[in-house]
């Protein structure tokens, strides 16, 4: 097995699981999903700058062998972004879920004891 | 050059600190920065005149390599539009204390600014990426500004379905770079040009990925389903900012497709190109059947914004410079009409009391006749009856639409679907400000705003937008040949390549 | 000295990997939580630790710098590891007690009373103005 | 051209407010009146002021024949309605209001008649659309009012779109917008593939403004307007702009088979519908109603004859027409006015109460029966004349038969009116005694009789140059040869006409047998039929959208993951996505291993989804693994990062988890299950391959091998990462942290009114099903983090300060603040940290932002780019050498804008529970009374007590 | 010779994850999975360390620093979230 | 100077840890980490109130060098017992460990130690902080386990924190 596949089949299993959760009803269940997607958008952006095993970008004289520093930059700034976005969507639906009493997604209010 | 974001970038952190003692300073302050933000746009405006493309290296590194900015007339414009629009509605929230409805609302105002200038004017992909980011984050605050239940689940689909639409965006983004080892549009232009046969394929999914997003932002059908109801939920000022927001998808496709996935795009060439019209004309269709059919002014402004967003891409789908010429001019009109349909909701809403904006009769309420009047004229507008500015873009997007392909489909839909709007405006119009019921006592549980020297400034804003929209007609002459020669830049595309990426590529 | 240092690594090589690995698998073959809580605890510090010296001496013997700063590592672990296990004693006394179908008592048993009136803080909240209090602080 | 805005003089009397509106009439008469000299002796006067060059559409006006008749008709007869809505309106009414309308109205439509642009005359046309509107709804009070300006401006405004389409349509056959040049082109047109589709269009247009079967229905419920209204829209002008649309088009449209077909027949059919429908009202104005589309039929015919002898006619019946017609409104107004009804049949004798106003009703009546000597009469006989000549598809005699029998129903409903109204019993309707009005409301009318009167007694003096030139204009050709007179000699016109009006008195005679039998008859009602129509199809497509929008996010988010799959399936079924050549690197068994890992985890968060606990403990796993992969992967630093952001989701993850209601019920049915699983499937594997096909192609030298060289030499730093998140790349890095900060302020919004209102009372009332142990703080782990702070915020420190060179940075560092801080939260709990901490987080995002800004604008005050770095080398005696970048800066207002949002998100949350559990029960009720406008006041207090905490 | 031993000892630690991550799919008990994630975290520090020395670079450190100094905090939040219920009260 | 450096300790640690984490002994660092050895506990201050005296002596080296040894000892003694015992054959058992230690962070250095070192997890604190519950995995007799707990490193710590 190449480290290649191992990462495209992560992705794969991270987007499906991601999907799955975040079609799902309950705004918690749809965190999850959203968390797993991004795993899979960090790594995605990651491995487009091709995996180099053990060959860090820090700049040396002379070193020419490197793994491409910009799309960890990216991904970098993706994982700040997404970080953000994530506090954000777990505070809402939690805020959501306390102004209406129910955490389902669509909105359909469930009586005061099953919540 | 990178004022429009310096300015509100300073400005809102200032307005934060200030906003908690010194509130007349902040407004002040808030105000002063638009009014600013307006300047400069204009100052860029004149300058785009001689029809040259700016660019601007941030960090001094040299395109492709750093981020640049480019000023061209088509991202000039935008950065008037969005001045102009955010002056007014700015103005109107502090008018109607719309701004102390909740937390921060002048930062994130700013922060939305921010954004929508970054947007406008970066000429990096991933820059693009993050402005978008920065404009969907504030909007979120904005859209959530003063809460409720309905707002705050409405918030979570907004905000959740985004975020899917940026992970989308990155994917699409990972896949160019993987393709091109670019960012910079000058260079993934050049670069998607010389991609091999192989790479065909893994080139149109990115284009059509890229393009899903900004459907997504631009409310596309079928990407439209979140619109109606966010805009619907959020506070009448705050969607009337939002009115620039799905536009904001429309100006990345328009920035992006000629020159990116232009004529020499291979597999992407045009690469929305097939399914953009009839989403187009489905979204025109559905936004006005949505006029038509709301139960309030502001699912109602939400739908008409759906509607306008259709009706200009039809033309943009073409891909023709005429069309793209009639779509710019109809662009502007959408926008200043959307918020004006939503200002008028909230002077409206304003004044009924518990009956608020749905389209209901109720009994005559303070200042009827001139806020019917307003929302008349934002009517016409939207719907694009003369006189104001819709019928002329109507006119440029037949005229110009004459003969490409699928014409008389285009024609068919503006032209049926302006009669539904017109239809669903004059039941609305008549609905809310002609028939009137008794005043049942007691009623009056959220007490309505009365007829006040006041309570007639909250007038200004919405009437500034309709004279704004009176002056886009009067000077569509001036106007169309602005579009024009934007258009004929945007369909120029080595143009904006040779200026970014120096003459010698 | 190379030898020696080699060998020194190699020792420390596979003493690290084999405590961690024997730490690993009490987790799987000790039959309670309680038990298998002692496996992780120490097994892997010394295990850690090892590895870390081994690093030092390799960086040393390899590129011939003097570096210590894997030991920070097996500082912060010092302190960490304790209030780990600690916490999680805590998390199965408690479901324990409340009676959690999935939390077996282990084979101890029910913890003994500490003597005097009292109980332990995991089932009683600790008295003011007493170590086991910080609140006072 | 007339267009006075009367809303400036709101508050002005009503006389003033009449004063301008007549004035503004008259002024715009006295203009035509002086050009119609040289018109009419064939120089036509232009204006041209250019406006959408690019579109072709110019204010161009010209003044014709053609455009002086229907110019001064609608100028005259507007300046007689303005006096007699003086009259006419309430003292309450607005008049402002009403006067504006009907000077909207007549600028439009003198617009219509002057435009010499195509399109300059479709914004007139709509805006004569949009004035109807406004004044057939001007009593908004009632229902019928509102309908009916609903009804009209559908059916006309609609046929309005269809006439813009038609108009952009000539416009592109005859290559001009320019109307004389269209005109100019009927060859070009008429050979135009797109001429049916022209004249459809355009025909449409005119047909529903002149209110043509089947498009008439509109009409009569159009006379909900006052009826001034009625007088000068729906009957003297509006419904005409039809009328002169085809005689302005006649030209180059005319001619042609379609046209006489389609024209005739519409106008034929019209002319006896509405002739026999207005024999059977009994409403004035529904009589008046259909007698107007019925004689509107007859002009429309006539111009579908396609000669210029018809024209002729047409276009002196249109002032025939425009005479009698108004003025019979205007009678029946008075009548209204009166005596409080409109039912014909509560009516009767008034000859004797109402002698003047008898008087001009009979005379107008006489005029629409084409009684001589009025000028009806006259129209009429050429109207009958022309039929006599024309032959339909073969059949010599349909159209003069169909004609006649027209001619005798017109003749019937206008003596029906003159009689039943003015003679026999005296029936008064609501009022005892009503009397002749006063001068205002008479004038008009009488001068309008009068006129007509003239028509007939005088045709060729008073209307014989207009008319001839007029036809000239219509025809494009010279003045024919016009003989207007009330004796032409015995032709089969006279014969056909006295047939006619004989048929009709008897016809009265028999009139209510008659009646019986056709109230019997089943008569659909438009307008019903209309309303249900147009429900049905609101309420159907209400559904629709109901079922389209409703707000579902997993239908939001399905749609948009179907959409992606389905695009990216295109593209890739299209072209193909293969793999690439590019040598693949062998994986270790550890990588296995950790792969393992996290395809188990991602399975298990799946398997154990709603125990959301166990999923989050899963989502750790994936984190670590992750945190590996980049380490194993080079790429240190966003290991350090995905390390750190871990820690913090998984603690904000179950601070909210907390909050949440409890392990919930399954919410979805198997199939939905089954749907989403096919839709995750599908995406995974798609989004797996394509990083397989990019991973395998080989890379290109792109623009990082400039970052790379360029790291150290030009951005001061060796971790080429981080310089180009804080040089290279610096505007994403402000972008992103701006990002961070709106989240900080957001979610400080969101959580901040929380402890108010339905939130606060549900977070009061909240009580967790588990029983918790009563140790809030345990003594070890408070020991622990006692010692752990000064120890991370120094490693913290470590981290800033080598992030340039070595893997870490500003972010990375400003998490391992935020950690060490929260930690003191976790172990001692919210008020015991919080009182010890210094800074709020406003603050911090707030600096943060304006320090990365400075730093950017910094490099301005030295003539460098936005975010231009500088880096030195500073020697310092003891120190020795090291490294100072304004890049740094740059990461200290990074590192201050994650922690201020750290905290903001973390702290804040981590505080609601517990303010909304000290919520005083007073603050409870004041909270509640209003959740959403809370005044500012009180937010500014509890601002305030939080900054002091702080 | 090194080499190989460290090619060992790195497949012992990852054997050793797996072994950690059947116990945390196994549980039963909450408080066995919470040891075995934190067991996991530790055995991620040893591999770090064992990769850093493969590469020969001393770039890794950080990483199991931030792992050691931070990884304990989730493990105490998991605690605290079933003792308590509130993380931070 | 009490002022300047009210915890001499600390500070020293943090020094060490600076100079460690920074790997190499320069002018520049020592300087740097000295401005943080004195800053940081300062700036500390408030989270870590009454922090207690402790000698750094040598009766703190050689409790290091014991706990050093006992871990060592412990990580085989533990290892044999997962390797060699049968489950049904520990003696896992529940020690009270009564404790005469009186500050918290006394208390939490013994239990650290206690955990750390040969078969025994500290489990809990008495909710009067008088005893520690220690959970032993091999156990053969109580009473002599929490005798030597005691000798062998509560009675060192005593002399630490005194
Ligand atoms: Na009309
Ligand atoms: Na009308």
């Amino acid at each position: 097995m190449s480290l290649e596949f191992l990462v495209a089949s992560a992705i794969a299993a991270l987007v499906a699981g991601g999907i799955y959760l975040a079609l799902r009803g309950r705004t918690f269940q749809v965190v999850l999903g959203l968390t797993l997607l991004s795993y899979a958008v960090n790594l995605f952006l990651f491995a487009i700058g091709r995996l180099v095993v053990d060959r860090p970008p820090l700049w040396a004289k002379g070193v020419t062998d490197h793994a491409d520093p910009l799309p960890q930059a990216l991904v970098l700034t993706a994982i700040v972004i997404t970080f953000g976005m994530t506090a954000l969507t777990v505070i809402l639906s939690l805020r959501s879920f306390l102004e209406s009493g129910s955490d389902q997604v669509d909105g359909v209010a469930e009586p005061e004891d099953a919540a | 050059m990178v004022a429009p974001i310096v300015v509100p970038a300073v400005t809102a952190p200032i307005t934060l600190r200030l906003m908690r003692r010194h509130r007349g300073a902040a407004l002040a302050i808030s105000l002063g920065a638009c009014v600013a933000m307006l300047v400069t746009a204009v100052v860029l405006f004149a300058a785009a005149q001689d029809d040259a493309i700016r660019s601007y290296a941030l960090g001094n590194w040299p395109a492709p390599f750093g981020i640049v900015l480019v000023a061209d007339r088509l991202a000039v414009a935008m950065l008037v539009l969005a001045a102009v629009l955010g002056t007014v509605v700015l103005g109107h929230a502090v008018v109607t204390g719309a701004d102390r409805r909740g937390w921060h609302f002048h930062p994130l105002f700013h922060f939305q600014l921010m954004g929508l200038n970054g947007a406008f004017l970066t000429g990096d992909l991933f820059n693009l990426f993050v402005f978008f980011e920065v404009l969907l984050i504030a909007s979120y605050g904005l859209m959530l500004h003063g809460q409720g239940a309905l707002r705050l689940k409405t918030g979570v689909a907004y905000v959740v379905v985004n975020i899917v639409g940026s992970a989308l965006f990155l994917i699409a983004l990972g896949l160019l770079y993987g393709l091109t080892s670019t960012l910079n549009m000058a260079d993934l232009a050049v670069k998607v040009a010389a991609l091999g046969a192989q790479d065909q394929g893994l080139l149109r999914v990115a284009g059509l990925l890229l393009m899903a997003v900004f459907a997504l932002k631009a409310a596309v059908v079928p990407l439209h389903l979140w619109l109606p109801r966010t805009y619907a939920a959020t506070m009448p000022v705050v969607a009337a900012l939002f009115a620039i927001m799905t536009k904001v998808g429309v100006y990345a496709m328009i920035r992006t497709v000629p020159l990116i996935f232009g004529a020499r795009a291979g597999a992407a060439a045009w690469v929305p190109a097939p399914y953009l019209l009839p989403a187009a004309m489905l979204g025109a269709a559905i936004g006005f059947a949505g006029v038509l059919t709301a139960r309030g002014m502001r699912e109602q402004a939400a739908f008409a914004v759906l509607a306008s967003t259709g009706t200009l891409l039809m033309p943009v789908a073409l891909w023709q410079e005429a069309a793209l010429a009639a779509a710019l001019y109809y662009l502007l009109q959408a926008v200043l009409a959307g918020a004006a349909l939503f200002l008028v909701a909230d002077v409206t809403m304003r004044r009924r009391g518990q009956y608020a904006d749905a389209i209901v009769p109720s009994p005559r309420f303070a200042q009827q006749d001139a806020a019917g009047l307003l929302y008349l004229l934002a009517a016409i507008a939207a719907v694009g009856l003369p006189p104001l500015a819709g019928f002329v873009g109507k006119l440029l997007i037949l005229d110009a639409s004459f003969a490409a392909p699928g014409w008389p489909a285009v024609w068919a839909t503006i032209l049926a679907t302006t009669m539904i709007g017109v239809v669903g405006f004059s039941r609305s119009g008549s609905t809310l400000f002609w028939k009137a019921t008794p005043q049942v006592e007691g009623e009056a549980l959220v007490e309505p705003i009365a007829s006040t020297r006041r309570s007639r400034a909250e007038f200004i804003a919405p009437a500034t937008l309709l004279a704004l929209l009176a002056a886009l007609t009067i000077a569509a002459g001036w106007v169309t040949m602005q579009t024009g020669a934007t258009a004929a830049q945007i369909m120029a595309p080595e143009r904006y390549v040779a200026a970014v990426l120096g003459a010698g590529r | 000295m190379t030898l020696v240092a080699d060998i020194i690594v190699i020792v420390l090589l596979l003493l690290g990997a084999g405590f961690a690995l024997i730490g690993s698998w009490g987790l799987v073959r000790l039959p309670t939580t309680m038990e298998r809580l002692h496996g992780p605890t120490k097994a892997t510090t010394l295990g850690l630790g090892a590895l870390l010296v081994a690093s030092v001496v390799h960086a040393q013997a390899r590129l011939g710098v003097w570096t210590a700063h894997e030991l920070l590592i097996s500082l912060f672990l010092f302190i960490t590891a304790p209030i780990s296990a600690n916490m999680i004693a805590k998390v199965h006394l408690h479901r324990a007690r409340v009676g959690t179908v999935d939390e077996p008592e282990g084979i101890a048993g029910p913890p003994p009373r500490p003597s005097g009136d009292g109980d332990w803080a995991t089932f009683e909240a600790p008295r003011r103005d007493t170590p086991a209090s910080t609140a006072n602080s | 051209m007339a267009v006075v805005l009367l809303m400036a003089a709101r508050r002005a009397s009503r006389q003033v407010h009449v004063g301008i509106a007549a004035a503004c009439s008259a002024g715009g008469l006295a203009v035509l009146l002086v050009q119609a000299g040289p018109v009419l002796s064939g120089r036509t006067a232009t204006v041209r002021l250019p406006w959408i060059p690019t579109l072709g559409l110019d204010v161009s006006l010209w003044l014709d024949p053609l455009a002086l008749l229907f110019a001064g008709l609608i100028l005259s007869i507007g300046l007689l309605v303005v006096v007699y809505a003086h009259g006419y309106l309430g003292k309450t009414e607005p008049t402002a209001r009403f006067l504006s309308f009907l000077m909207l109205f007549q600028g439009a439509m003198v617009g219509i008649a002057l435009s010499s642009n195509v399109l300059l005359m479709l914004v007139f046309w709509e805006l004569t659309s949009l004035a109807s509107f406004l004044l057939i709804g001007f009593w908004r009070d009632q229902a019928d009012a509102r309908q009916g300006a609903r009804m009209a401006l559908t059916i006309t405004g609609g046929g309005g779109l269809a006439l813009i389409a038609g108009m952009v349509l000539l416009g592109k056959a005859a290559g001009s917008y320019d109307l004389a040049t269209i005109l100019a082109r009927a060859d070009l047109v008429q050979a135009s593939a797109l001429y049916p589709a022209i004249l459809i269009l355009i025909l449409v247009g005119a047909f529903t403004k002149s209110a043509q079967f089947p498009f008439h229905f509109w009409l009569p419920h159009a006379m909900a307007a006052p009826t001034p209204v009625s007088a000068y829209l729906h009957s003297a002008t509006m419904v005409k702009a039809g009328v002169f649309l085809l005689a302005r088009l006649w030209p180059v449209l005319a001619g042609t088979d379609w046209w006489f077909f389609v024209v005739t027949s519409v106008g034929l059919t019209t002319m006896l519908f509405g002739a026999g429908v207005a024999l059977f009202r009994h409403d004035l104005k529904a009589i008046l109603a259909y007698s107007t589309i019925s004689q509107l039929g007859l002009m429309v015919m006539l111009l579908g004859f396609g000669t210029g002898a018809a024209v002729a006619a047409a276009i002196f019946h249109i002032l025939n027409h425009a005479a009698f017609k108004a003025a019979l409104f205007m009678h029946a107004g008075i009548v209204d006015h009166e005596t409080g009804t409109r039912d014909i049949k509560r009516l009767g004798g008034l000859a004797a109460i109402m002698p003047l106003t008898a008087t001009l009703g009979v005379l107008a009546a006489a005029a629409m029966a084409g009684l001589p000597p009025l000028g009806g009469f006259i129209s009429k006989e050429m109207m009958l004349e022309q039929s006599a000549h024309t032959s339909w598809h073969g059949q010599a005699l349909l159209v003069p038969v169909l004609a006649t029998i027209a001619a005798m129903l017109s003749a019937a409903y206008s003596l029906r009116y003159a009689v039943a109204l003015h003679f026999g019993a005296r029936r008064t309707g609501a009022v005892a005694a009503p009397h002749d009005p006063g001068a205002l409301l008479l004038a008009p009318p009488a001068i309008l009789g009068v006129i007509a009167l003239a028509l007939g007694i005088l045709p060729m003096t008073l209307a014989g140059p207009l008319v001839a030139a007029a036809t000239a204009a219509v025809t494009g050709g010279a003045a024919p040869h016009l003989h207007l007179a009330l004796w032409h000699g015995l032709n089969p016109a006279l014969f056909m006409s006295l047939g006619a009006v004989a048929i009709a008195i008897l016809l009265l005679w028999l009139y209510p047998a008659a009646a019986a039998s056709v109230a019997r008859l089943p008569s659909p009602d438009a307008k019903q039929m209309f309303d249900r129509a147009l429900a049905t199809s609101v309420d159907a497509l209400r559904r629709l959208s109901g079922v389209i929008h409703r707000a579902s996010l997993q239908r939001y988010l399905a749609v948009l993951f179907v959409t992606a799959l389905a695009l990216a399936g295109e593209a890739a079924w299209r072209f193909g996505v293969a793999a690439g050549a590019r040598a693949t690197t062998p994986a270790s068994p550890v990588a296995v291993v950790a792969w393992a890992a996290l395809i188990v985890a991602t399975a298990a968060v799946l398997a154990v989804d709603r125990r959301r606990y166990l999923a989050l403990v899963f989502i750790s796993v994936i984190g670590l693994v992750m945190a590996l992969a980049f380490i194993h992967l080079s790429a240190p630093d966003l290991a350090l990062t995905q390390i750190a952001v871990e820690v913090v989701t998984i603690l904000l993850m179950l601070l909210a988890l907390h909050l949440l209601p409890g392990n919930p019920p399954r919410l979805s049915a198997v199939s939905r299950r089954v749907r989403d699983g096919a839709i995750a499937l599908c995406g995974g594997l798609g989004s797996g391959w394509l990083a397989w096909a990019v991973m395998t192609r080989p890379e290109r030298a792109g623009i990082s091998r400039f970052h790379w060289n360029n790291s150290y030499s030009g951005g001061g730093g060796t971790n080429v990462v981080n310089v180009t998140l804080v040089d290279f790349r610096a505007f994403d890095t402000l972008g992103e942290i701006t990002v961070l900060g709106i989240a900080g302020l957001t979610i400080f919004a969101l959580l901040e009114p929380a402890a108010h209102g339905v939130a606060g009372r549900r977070l009061r009332e909240w009580r967790s099903k588990d029983r918790f142990s009563p140790e809030r703080h345990p003594m070890m782990f408070v020991m622990a983090t006692r010692l752990l702070l000064p120890l991370a915020l120094l490693v913290g420190m470590y981290i800033f300060l080598r992030g340039h060179n070595q893997p870490g940075g500003g972010f990375i560092a400003a998490l391992v603040f935020s950690i060490a801080i929260l930690l003191q939260y976790l172990a001692s709990g919210f008020d015991w940290t919080d009182v010890r901490r210094r800074i709020s987080e406003h603050q911090l995002i707030g600096m943060g932002v304006l320090i990365a800004v400075a730093t950017g604008l910094g490099s301005l005050v030295f003539g460098a780019p936005f975010l231009t770095s500088s880096f030195d080398h500073v020697h310092l005696p003891l120190i020795g050498e090291f490294e100072l970048a304004t890049a740094m800066l740059f990461d200290l207002g990074v590192a201050l804008v994650v922690v201020g949002a750290v905290m903001m998100a973390l702290a804040q949350l981590a505080h609601v529970a517990q303010r909304a559990a000290k919520q005083d029960p007073a603050e409870q009720d004041g909270a509640k009374q209003d959740s959403t406008k809370q005044d500012s006041t009180k937010q500014g207090s509890a601002k305030q007590g939080r900054e002091e905490r702080s | 010779m090194i080499a190989v031993t460290l090619h060992v000892a790195t497949a012992g630690i990852a054997l050793a994850l797996l072994l950690n991550l059947w116990r945390l799919l196994r549980g039963p008990a909450l408080g066995d999975r919470i040891v075995a994630l934190d067991t996991m975290v530790i055995n991620a520090i040893a591999l770090i360390v064992l990769i850093g020395m493969i590469g020969g670079r001393d770039t890794y450190f950080e990483a199991a620093l931030l792992l050691a100094m931070v990884g304990f905090v989730s493990t105490i939040a998991y605690c605290k979230f079933i003792l308590r219920g509130d993380i931070v009260e | 100077m009490k002022n300047l450096l009210p915890h001499p300790g600390l500070s020293a640690m943090l020094l060490i840890v600076w100079l460690l984490m920074a790997n190499s002994i320069t002018v520049g660092g020592l300087v740097l980490g000295a401005v943080f050895a004195l800053v940081l506990p300062k700036f500390t201050q408030p989270f870590w109130p009454d922090r207690p005296r402790m000698r750094f002596g040598r009766p703190f080296l050689g409790y290091l060098a014991i706990v050093l040894f006992d871990i060592v000892v412990a990580n085989f003694q533990v290892a044999w017992l997962i390797l060699f015992r049968r489950n049904r054959d520990l003696r896992a058992r529940w020690l009270v460990v009564p404790i005469d230690l009186t500050t918290p962070e006394a208390i939490t250095m013994l239990a650290g130690t206690i955990s750390l070192t040969p078969g025994t997890v500290s489990s809990d604190v008495s909710a009067d902080g008088r005893f520690l519950l220690v959970h032993g995995l091999d156990v053969a007799d109580e009473v002599a386990e929490v005798a030597r707990i005691k000798s062998r490193y509560e009675t060192r710590l005593q002399r630490i924190f005194a």
